[in-house]
């Protein structure tokens, strides 16, 4: 196990920890948040694995445009998942 | 007049940021020809498109070399002082749990949002301090305080020296 | 200078680790706010300075270059990293969260 | 947002609009190129609507548009330049003069015209991600905004 | 009822993914390497470009950037269309 | 991969604090917790990706780290802005 092994399954742990939360949580502003470090462990991913140029594409949209987005449609719509 | 002095300062302002990215790239580690060339272009039109935008009122006075001095010896000097002691309260606090927190209120009389903003970002990195809201009408300053001694502080209580240094940088 | 590197590295790591507890063991959203934005904002200044050091003295060819970007990080997140936190505060305050058994407030008064 | 936002913003904006710049045009150089560098740029636009308000943006969307099409334009005309051999061939890459020299293998930034009709295409694709992404997140903020017309 | 066959399925296709991934090659090695060695090699001298992933995306793979461009340029239509003031 | 042990060494001790933050993320009570977890984490990655960036010694990955340390502050502000309420 090298350093670098670890931190790629540290980041990929993380990864799919975030996703889980954001499919988890009912309210859809803390779901739009857990998907923002979703991006951003991915990026972190993407950067262990020496692709710089897809970790700032997925910087530089996930990092602020999709927040934005969701969040600015969450503001439109309603902020909480309805129960089925 | 005024307009294309905001835009000249704007394009030299991000003439220098280019010029920071794009360090060593030339012969003895300056910028090679190419490089100024492009950042000269892109500075221009970067400075056509956000230089009516950048610029508030009271903003020229920061433009003086003396001011940048004192930032200099700011950022050096009681800066990183009050930094590591806000950082040596918290790890103190964290251990023990002691907080007596409140939100309170004081004026330093700063009046450009520049002076404001210095301020409130000083505060906000120093000890037991931060900054909740700035109220634009008479330039009150609401601070959550982690450990509160007077209710009705002076702004020294609160910050120490950090709104003559604000006054001296900024304003 | 390997012994300066370290340190300032051994340094930054421990404060981060501070603000990420501080995080976890503190009452209210604002002392939080304290503890995280201080900690990480010191600890990362040590760090990428860390990373600066490094550059300057064993970077070879590009070394300088990353100096550049270590400080120029450096800039960015103490410019924007104070300014986040107060706005988090305002929000919280705004949408109605009182501060942890709090002694006196005066924003609240104000309204 | 407050007085502290507003002034960060103010001061952060062309500094964000330069870095966008700087990756589009390193393109060819370093990691980075259109799609990334215009990605930057327009997360800046958004920076303006989140610490002013919509309507500051809303005189520059008929701009936004032009440059998204211009943008889409210019690409395919680059792509054209190589009609002689394939389509999107590079046709004038290592001709030398304005246009290429060729490049020594390996890293060596700071040679800006190198590689002929690549920088261009960048700076095409840079100019309609910038839009796009930026008129998109115009629209989402401007939707339902009062009863004036849009 | 319909929980447990949520959990039954899940699990078999969990298992399904987990069986194959013990299979594939090392991280790295693909087996079809011919056309990675080919843009290792010559990228830099076809294309004139220190960057070999930009002399892929615009030259090599030009067409899928165009694709690329035309799905931004229909998403944008989309959001404008959607987004659009309805006239009464 | 690694050159320098002592940076990845701190990376890992980074990665492994975002995992503190991580938990404040999931169990925050208020949104305005789990905004000041996302931001406490987007610290923390940039510092990990500078520390990583030096102990690969490759210098043009520092470019990632530059734009989430400027743009991390914009997903943060459309948060703060939306716990705000009222109107934009």
């Amino acid at each position: 196990m090298t350093v670098w092994a670890i931190l790629q399954v540290l980041v990929l742990v993380f990864t799919v920890v975030s996703a889980a939360l954001a499919v988890w949580l009912r309210d859809l502003l803390a779901a739009a948040l857990a998907l923002g470090a979703v991006g951003l462990f991915l990026s972190l991913a993407f950067y262990l694995l020496l692709a710089p140029d897809v970790a700032i594409a997925q910087a530089g949209i996930g990092a602020a445009l999709t927040t934005a987005i969701f969040i600015l449609a969450i503001r439109k719509t309603r902020r909480r998942e309805e129960e089925e | 007049m005024r307009r294309v002095a905001q835009w000249t300062a704007t394009a030299v302002l991000a003439f220098a940021v280019y010029l920071v990215l794009a360090t060593f790239t030339g012969p003895w580690g300056l910028w090679a020809p190419d490089e100024l060339l492009a950042g000269l272009v892109i500075a221009l039109v970067v400075a056509l498109a956000t230089g009516m935008f950048v610029w508030a009122r009271g903003d020229w006075r920061v433009l003086q070399p003396k001011r940048w001095l004192l930032f200099l010896v700011y950022i050096l000097g009681p800066f990183p002082l009050a930094m590591a002691k806000a950082n040596l309260d918290v790890a103190w606090r964290v251990i023990t749990g002691k907080i007596r927190p409140g939100i309170v209120k004081f004026n330093p009389n700063l009046k450009t949002d520049l002076g404001r903003t210095f301020l409130a970002n000083s505060i906000t990195l120093t000890p037991g301090t931060l900054t909740v809201d700035v109220d634009e009408g008479t330039g009150d300053f609401y601070v959550h305080w982690i450990n509160v001694t007077n209710e009705s502080p002076t702004p020294e209580d609160v910050c120490g020296p950090f709104p003559s240094w604000a006054r001296r940088v900024a304003e | 200078m390997n012994a300066l590197i370290y340190a300032l590295l051994a340094v930054g790591t421990v404060f981060n680790g501070l603000g990420a507890l501080a995080l976890i063991r503190f009452p209210d959203v604002y002392t939080r706010i304290h503890g995280a934005t201080k900690c990480t904002t010191f600890g990362s200044i040590f760090s990428l300075l860390g990373v600066a050091v490094y550059g300057i003295w064993q970077g070879g060819g590009m070394g300088g270059t990353m100096a550049v970007r270590a400080f120029l990080a450096l800039i960015f997140l103490l410019l924007t990293n104070p300014t986040g936190s107060h706005a988090l505060a305002r929000a919280a305050h705004r949408s109605g969260i009182k501060p942890f058994r709090a002694v006196v407030d005066r924003l609240e008064e104000k309204k | 947002m407050s007085v502290v936002v507003r002034t960060i913003a103010r001061m952060l904006v062309p500094v964000g609009l330069v870095f966008g710049a700087y990756v589009i045009m390193h393109g060819h150089l370093t990691p980075g190129g259109g799609f990334q560098g215009g990605a930057v740029a327009a997360s800046a636009l958004a920076l303006i609507l989140v610490s002013f308000s919509a309507k500051e943006l809303k005189p520059v969307k008929g701009l936004l548009s032009a440059l998204e099409s211009t943008g889409g334009v210019a690409f395919v005309v680059f792509a054209f330049l190589g009609i002689g051999f394939t389509f999107f061939a590079n046709a004038i890459a290592g001709m030398g003069g304005l246009f290429g020299q060729p490049v020594d293998y390996g890293p060596n930034p700071g040679y800006l015209n190198t590689s002929g009709t690549l920088p261009l295409m960048n700076w095409a694709v840079g100019l309609k991600v910038l839009a796009g992404l930026g008129s998109v997140v115009l629209l989402f903020a401007l939707f339902g905004e009062g009863e004036d017309d849009r | 009822m319909t929980r447990w066959l949520r959990l039954a399925a899940f699990l078999v296709v969990a298992g399904a993914l987990l069986l194959v991934a013990g299979q594939i090659r090392r991280f790295g090695e693909p087996r079809l390497a011919e056309m990675d060695l080919y843009f290792n090699r010559y990228s830099q001298d076809e294309v004139a470009a220190n960057n070999a992933v930009t002399a892929i995306v615009f030259d090599y793979r030009g067409y899928d950037t165009l694709g690329e461009a035309t799905v931004l340029f229909a998403a944008v239509v989309g959001v404008a269309l959607i987004l659009r003031k309805v006239k009464k | 991969m690694i050159v320098e042990l002592g940076f990845g060494a701190a990376a890992v001790a980074l990665l492994a604090f975002a995992l503190v933050c991580t938990i404040r993320l999931a169990v925050g009570p208020t949104a305005a917790d789990r905004a000041v977890a996302l931001d406490t984490i987007n610290t923390l990655v940039v510092a990990t990706m500078v520390v990583v960036g030096a102990a690969f010694r490759l210098v043009v990955l520092m470019d990632v780290a530059l734009v989430y340390a400027l743009l991390s502050y914009v997903g943060t502000l459309y948060i703060a802005r939306y716990l705000e309420g009222g109107s934009w």
